[in-house]
């Protein structure tokens, strides 16, 4: 029987082959291997199964997708580092066209929108930080402060670095492990009720070695922390840069960092129009002045605009090309490769829609019913709402310790009611004991959270 | 009717172009794109404003300045943008070299828009995801197949990201050993990426490089010459971005072995070797393929992406976790690595680009992953063959013994007719073309690097050239409409000035343009 | 940098232009676009090769003549014919008046691909389709809110068809009452849809068309004239494509009513009137709207489509059926309707635009649907302003009263220049903008036809008054620009001779081309 | 409290409003509404409910469609008239280009790739039905019959017309409907076993006052018709039109009526790349020969061929405009409105995809299935696989009558075991008794139609 041709690969009609063999000058195409030596050739097949039909793949796909549980069939109460949020059609719309799907590293002449969109991104993104320079976006948030943070020690030419504690676990690992073997990190220890930072702490563990101090806000644990102008006068003391890391999404109603002295702004844009995707949606940003210093620490990409050689029409370019691993390999600022630029092009969509009166009501929306969930949990017997005191964005930690229950029981009985809830911090903060991380955003309606408040009465009380 | 006859050897092509204004220029106050969610009325009347709570230092005192436009506006401007884009969709997209731009299948776009797979929260109990954890877990197996490898981890964003989490193990292996601070050399070679350099810089090495023997090959005896109890890397591909396979790999392997190195392998783009010949054989201990490369995810402007790291058995307890494993029952997630580097992206990495890989592999099977192969190399010849006809255009180094790219050089056009490398790639817009140069430096003057993957057909192949042989008729007869081009793009030639490069005078975003050129002239 | 100012008043455009051979064309025998799923082995080891089982006589003899495509290239030829189509999500689409061209929400494209509304068979249980079953019904009741209409059926494919099953009532209504051979004349107007008049004939009546007064009013008079015993109904728009609005109207449907006819209305674009005035209070029996109109579901390059079909409580019984019923717990399919007209489409209609209109009523709410006749009134009277400031154009019969749309005309310039409405709409196309003459016959000589709707902002507005401007400039000052036009287009002019309307030459397919053009030539 | 300016309305904006209200010179906007008299004027709020935001919205529709059941979550065996087949994700990912599903009745100019896309189906499926002339899609295969029938009558004049009788009962309502009050249908009897035309009632029913036979092949029960030519042969005699219905996806692999005989055919394309939707997957298309006569009575468009004015450039048009009722109003032909263009455009993906072969195959992999089935079928007790003897192509009458149990039962007892069992026709065809129309196609895995019969099994011996 002679080879079906695949519906991927044109040229195995063999009629196509053959003619383009005598073209090459060969019998057949395997003796375009012989540069490959025997020893390397691979003998058997591979055990991989055989090709499926698109409508056998379809069946095959989804037939194991659905043995998933999405948060779009029980009620989802999980963030710490992807969250749930709305996501506007038009978002979905943008980010699937062909065009933008299946671009890649095009000149500015034939992907002008590419471009375009990109460097809008960027100049929206400036906004809601109030800063004015903004990369292409990274990988994520945490590759974003771990780039940010190198960046300050390339500007400042000092190694230590200090690390709120409160800072995501996740993300620290990242830092740490872009960091090193350079870098020298210690944390900066939090007040357990308030979760802010301990100024004392920090003042004791600044000084002139130090490159940059980096914290969050919203921070990991949910809570504000309201004390960003005074770190930053105490950095500035030591001419140390504030590297500040920031939910975007919170910037409707929050002062973005630039606003109590940040030098550098990083975040994840997962929340401005990606679907979770199983964290397939995060993406990091970078924000900084317009500095040269700065600007020439940047190892991603930055789009700049400039005039075409008719009157009226624009282009654009890269800006400052020459300080990049493309131009430099190994002299350049670290490195750039493929990240997530269409999660920027989403994001630019994203605050395109919602612009500033929509930022706005997001933020007030996320925490009247953040603030609501927290109310009815605090009327549960043994619950305690939100353990720490201070005031919070969108996440908060549920104390379970008086409940006796563990966590991981209720989030059990949690799941058999159809629940995700919190994730369970007894590992990272041990020092909280029993305690979990809730989310809670505009997608929850009244009857969500009423949903949960019920679900955990009755684990409760039972 | 007298016949349609087509005899124009390319394409009379011209790009979607709308002049859209910068989104700020759409403002309209008080316009609206999206409503969003508002609090129900009884958590307001339960909580009111809910943002009173927020300290008087960290309330935001003023709007963020974003343009208010209504939905409808607001999309047209980005699909207008998105027409003026060349997406690989849209054309025989084989000048850009190295990059692997294969066919991406609409099925697997369509598989990953599925709600449980999008609406996915990455935290989930186990057995809520045991279908995400069994496609993981799958490609996990069909890649070691193709690789040899023992193990994958698929959470580096990107080939870059994989280059950097191989540089970490590296070092993370040296380390558990004792010999950290004594190994601080990675070697590479210049036909490689430049994030094989970059990234072994960022991880604290010093970077070696190897340059070709006049034949194109990295230079063994330079290898012998470098290799010491210093080396604690070597990270090459094979063939590098001449297209051309060197044969001796496994002896470069075990110089390095010999030595006390880890040998990595760059197969961001394996596309010429699926089926063929593998990571393992070639002595290495690790490698990374690009799944948006050989394995048919988009590249979507660029990324989120996946590098898909795959390392012997023995390295499987340095890889970033959490790693997918079975026990013929249920799909966990391990976290417990031994020697793990930590992490090096959230979580669990880009699932959609693993689900579309994994869905690419089983359309084709293993005599169809072999197909692919073998055709990627057919076209790259065929075309290796056509281009270096062409007058002008030559392939320097080795003759033959190109796999699935080729890099090739006008060197001898650009001297005889003025007509650069940058000139050729702004004429190829106008046949609606895309056409890259190749990586820096430009070892090869004056180069072009072609891949033609296997997607594309003699007769797309054919276009290609055609186009790349009336750009060389007219820089040879009439040069001015080259180094005018491009006339059918969306935009004409940038100004060539230092807008870009001088601080005073770059613009990355649309308010430091209001400063810098808007305001100025407003106040005059 | 000097800074980037657009001056010019009409828009730098110009679309895509690919210049796709015909899909025959892109045939390489081999090649293959898909692979369909085969029989599993053991069903072909119990049965055979299934086809010889087809008797002789019924067994295909060779192959069907389709091309053969690799998937890439199938994909990537529609891609590019998409970008040579200028959607209303590309441009201000105001030109096209009657069609009520507004805003597509993209969430209810995202809506209607959920599974479980497209993978819903029309046959199921009717335990398993509640929701969609719902949101029948929940349409249904705001359509009667909207029109003041006793029951709807959604089963009309579009406002043609909407016309058809009126024009089936009507007739089924007097046979009923044994009138059926009496009443043989529909009375309708010449300002309206030709459909009125054409479905009219289908169902076998003499169609009596009024033309207007002086003020561009159907003449009442005229109407009176013309009404008798054997008038079964009368069919009205209102406004018609004048955009007038009769405000006799009542006394319209008075007068046909005390003839014994049966007064429906079209309303295909209602998008003036929402909770304004309804058909209800004019006195109608019935009515129908468009939902590819008004109700904000796409146009798809002319269906499918919906026409809701609305009648009082008094012709329920004649709608075609099933309709859809709710007992206060379940809801059902009811097909029992005694004197019902049958069927006009298959099954229940297109259930995805009806899905999506009712997305569009509740995200606008009783309030917001009320806003949207405003703004349409609004823009549309802003337009009618300004129009008639251009050289050479005018809005022929009474001044205002004007609702949604606007019937000009250029007459006055035609006879200044020679500028026609049909070179109008080849010139703006260079602008990116849609132009449509009118309905035949122009009665309003050179006429064109103008519905902002309420989804375009002033600004949107504004470019295409500039356009038509510019024309009306050009025209005046240089009339060989507009004359030649299109010049920023997919194609040029088409020859003018008679390859659409003469017999041996008009190739309505690829095969007839073959065989009328290319194989004579060939031959030769 | 101002009113919310809607997403969807951008003009209501105040300042905006005023300002255009200025121009036109009115106070406010209801103003202009002054032409309508009060007494027709709405007073009392309608009674809708309140607008939804985005998001609500989709939760909203999102939960009354999780109400629904898919054939995605059962397995499905109904047909009769609308047919679960496999669509390729090219087709989708084309009939969802923003550019195409949003475009309407432009020009040849700005709308050449509509234009191009429609001219290529019709050319397309020209092919699969081999005939020279198909038109731009019509509402569906009814009404595309009904319009075949009043073609023919127009062409030679005459009223009267004969219906096979196992023509399906929907289709019969919509043919009659716009039949009546000008044509005169009757039926044609057929045979219970065979399922075949009844020559002789044909024969003695036939006349020179009969305009057009119409039957469908496959028919509505799912056999073969294969008397074709005969009863070409007697229309032919009498100078009757033969009208033929057909199925498409089957033309792989069955001759097309045109083969034996058919003057005009018709059909739907919903097979053809369209999703079920309820119903709204149905597209009509009608096929002729090159015959001035035959194109000058289509009501439909029908786009032709034209070059333009540069060289290897060309366009499209429409063919004899004229008599369209777009051109003429009452004095066209029939009428002419929005049908199922995009249909069209995908049936022609449809088919561009598939090639020869792939139709080829698919024919035979949906008669290998369906045959499987029957096969399965007879071997329990009680049921017939198939009550028509004849071949039959993807449908077929499974016979429950010696099982005792009614088909409403059996389906109740089916849809229990997750299986849309096939359609009742226990009262469109009475003479069966209690039989039902299964359907059987590509998308059946082996496991799929074991299923049935292991649950036919189960309910019949139980
Ligand atoms: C050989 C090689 N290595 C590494 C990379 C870097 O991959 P990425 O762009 O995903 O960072 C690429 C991609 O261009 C490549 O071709
Ligand atoms: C007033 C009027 N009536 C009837 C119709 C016919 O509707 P359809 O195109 O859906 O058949 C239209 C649409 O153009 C219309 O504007």
């Amino acid at each position: 029987m002679t080879k079906k041709v695949h519906p991927y690969i044109p040229n195995m009609v063999p009629k196509v082959k053959e003619e383009m063999l005598k073209v090459i000058g060969v019998e057949n195409s395997m003796e375009l291997y012989s540069c490959i030596p025997e020893e390397l050739q691979l003998q058997e097949e591979m055990n991989i199964p055989k090709a499926l039909t698109e409508y056998e793949l379809r069946r095959h796909i989804e037939g194991l997708l659905k043995k998933n549980i999405s948060t779009n069939d029980y009620i989802n109460f999980l963030g710490a580092g992807c969250w749930q949020h709305f996501v506007p059609a038009v978002c979905d719309e943008i980010n699937q066209r062909s065009e933008f799907l299946t671009a890649y590293a095009g000149e500015p002449y034939e992907d002008h929108g590419r471009f375009q969109s990109l460097f809008e991104y960027q100049s929206l993104l400036a906004e809601l930080v109030d800063m004015d320079v903004v990369n292409v976006p990274t990988f994520d948030w945490g590759q974003a402060a771990a780039t940010s943070i190198r960046m300050a020690a390339r500007i400042n030419g000092r190694k230590k670095v200090l690390i709120a504690a409160t800072v995501a676990p996740e993300r620290t690992k990242i830092i740490a492990n872009y960091g090193s073997p350079e870098l020298e990190f210690s944390n900066i220890a939090f007040d357990l009720d308030t979760g802010l930072m301990d100024l004392d702490d920090l003042k004791s563990k600044i000084s002139n070695e130090v490159a940059a101090i980096y914290f969050e806000n919203p921070s990991y644990l949910g809570f504000i922390e309201s004390q960003g102008n005074e770190i930053s006068v105490i950095a500035k003391e030591h001419d140390v840069l504030l590297v500040v890391g920031v939910d975007p999404i919170s910037l409707g109603v929050l002062a973005p960092p630039s606003h109590y002295g940040a030098d550098i702004v990083c975040g994840d844009l997962q929340p401005l129009g990606m679907h979770m995707n199983y964290s397939g949606g995060q993406a990091g940003f970078i924000a900084t002045r317009d500095e040269e210093t700065f600007i020439n620490e940047f190892p991603s990409r930055l789009f700049g605009i400039v005039p075409t050689i008719k009157e009226g029409e624009y282009g654009f370019g890269d800006v400052a090309y020459e300080r990049t691993s493309f131009a430099q390999r190994e002299k350049g600022k670290e490195s750039v490769g493929t990240q997530t630029a269409l999660w920027g092009i989403t994001a630019g969509v994203y605050l395109s829609l919602l612009g500033p009166e929509g930022m706005y009501e997001l933020g007030q929306t996320i925490m009247q019913n953040s603030q609501y969930t927290v109310k009815k949990l605090n009327k549960i017997a043994g619950i305690q709402g939100s353990r720490i005191v201070s005031p919070f964005f969108k996440e908060f930690i549920v104390d379970f310790n008086d409940t006796g229950i563990s966590v991981q029981t209720i989030n059990e009985m949690l799941l058999e009611k159809k629940i995700f809830g919190g994730k369970d911090l007894s590992k990272e903060f041990p020092e909280y004991g029993q305690c979990a991380l809730f989310c809670v955003t505009e997608v929850h309606t009244k009857e969500d959270m009423d949903c949960l408040i019920e679900a955990l009465e009755d684990i409760v009380t039972k | 009717m007298k016949p349609i006859i087509r005899t124009e050897a390319t394409r009379d092509f011209h790009q979607a172009k709308w002049n859209e204004p910068i989104i700020f220029e759409l403002h309209q106050e008080g316009e609206k794109g999206v409503e969003v969610p508002l609090a129900n009325e009884e958590v307001v009347s339960t909580i009111g404003d809910g943002v009173s709570t927020i300290p008087a230092s960290m309330s935001r005192k003023n709007r963020p300045n974003l343009p208010e436009i209504g939905q409808a506006r607001v999309l047209r401007h980005y699909l207008r943008l998105s027409q003026e884009t060349l997406g690989s969709d849209f054309n025989v997209e084989i000048g850009q070299g190295t990059c692997t731009m294969k066919y991406i299948p609409k099925i697997n776009e369509l598989l990953i828009r599925n709600p449980k797979m999008m609406d996915l929260h990455p935290l989930q109990e186990e057995s809520t995801v045991q279908g995400m954890l069994e496609i993981i877990h799958n490609l996990d197996l069909c890649m070691r197949e193709i690789s040899g490898m023992g193990a994958f981890s698929f959470q580096p964003g990107g080939g870059t990201q994989a280059l950097f989490a191989m540089a970490s193990i590296v070092r993370k292996y040296h380390e558990t050993r004792g010999e950290g601070d004594q190994r601080d050399e990675i070697i590479t070679t210049i036909f490689s990426h430049p994030s094989q350099a970059a990234t072994a810089v960022v991880k604290g090495y010093k970077v070696i490089t190897l340059h070709p023997d006049e034949n194109g090959f990295p230079d063994i005896e330079k290898l012998k010459g470098v290799v010491s109890e210093r080396t604690a890397g070597f990270v090459v591909a094979n063939p590098e971005d001449t297209g051309i396979f060197n044969s001796k790999i496994k002896e470069f392997t075990k110089i390095v072995h010999e030595a006390g190195g880890i040998c990595y392998y760059d197969q961001a783009n394996a596309n010429g070797l699926l089926g063929i010949t593998r990571a393992k054989e070639a002595g290495f201990d690790m490698c990374f393929f690009n799944l948006h490369k050989t394995f048919a995810a988009p590249h979507m402007c660029g990324g989120p992406a996946t590098g898909a790291l795959g390392v012997t058995e023995a390295l499987k307890e340095y890889l970033p976790g959490p790693i997918v494993e079975y026990d013929g029952v249920k799909y966990s997630l391990n976290d417990n690595l031994q020697h793990s580097i930590g992490k090096v992206r959230a979580f669990h990495g880009v699932a959609q680009t693993i689900l579309r890989s994994y869905a690419w592999i089983r359309a084709l099977g293993p005599d169809g992953l072999r197909e692919v192969a073998q055709t990627a190399v057919l076209n790259n010849n065929y075309l290796y063959h056509k281009v270096q006809k062409i007058r002008g255009a030559s392939a320097p180094y080795v003759k033959g013994q190109r796999l699935e790219q080729v890099r090739y050089s006008w060197e001898q056009m650009a001297s005889e007719t003025g007509i650069t490398t940058e000139d050729v790639q702004r004429r190829m817009t106008d046949f609606g073309l895309h056409y890259w140069t190749s990586h820096h430096p430009y070892i090869v003057p004056q180069p072009f690097t072609l891949e033609p993957t296997e997607s594309y057909s003699k007769t797309d192949l054919d276009e290609y050239i055609n186009a790349l042989q009336q750009i060389s008729d007219e820089a040879y007869n009439n040069p001015e409409i080259v180094k005018n081009a491009p006339y059918n793009s969306t935009i004409h030639q940038l100004v060539e000035e230092d807008y870009l490069d001088n601080p005073e005078k770059w613009c990355i975003t649309w308010r430091m343009y209001q400063k810098k050129v808007l305001k100025p002239v407003l106040i005059k």
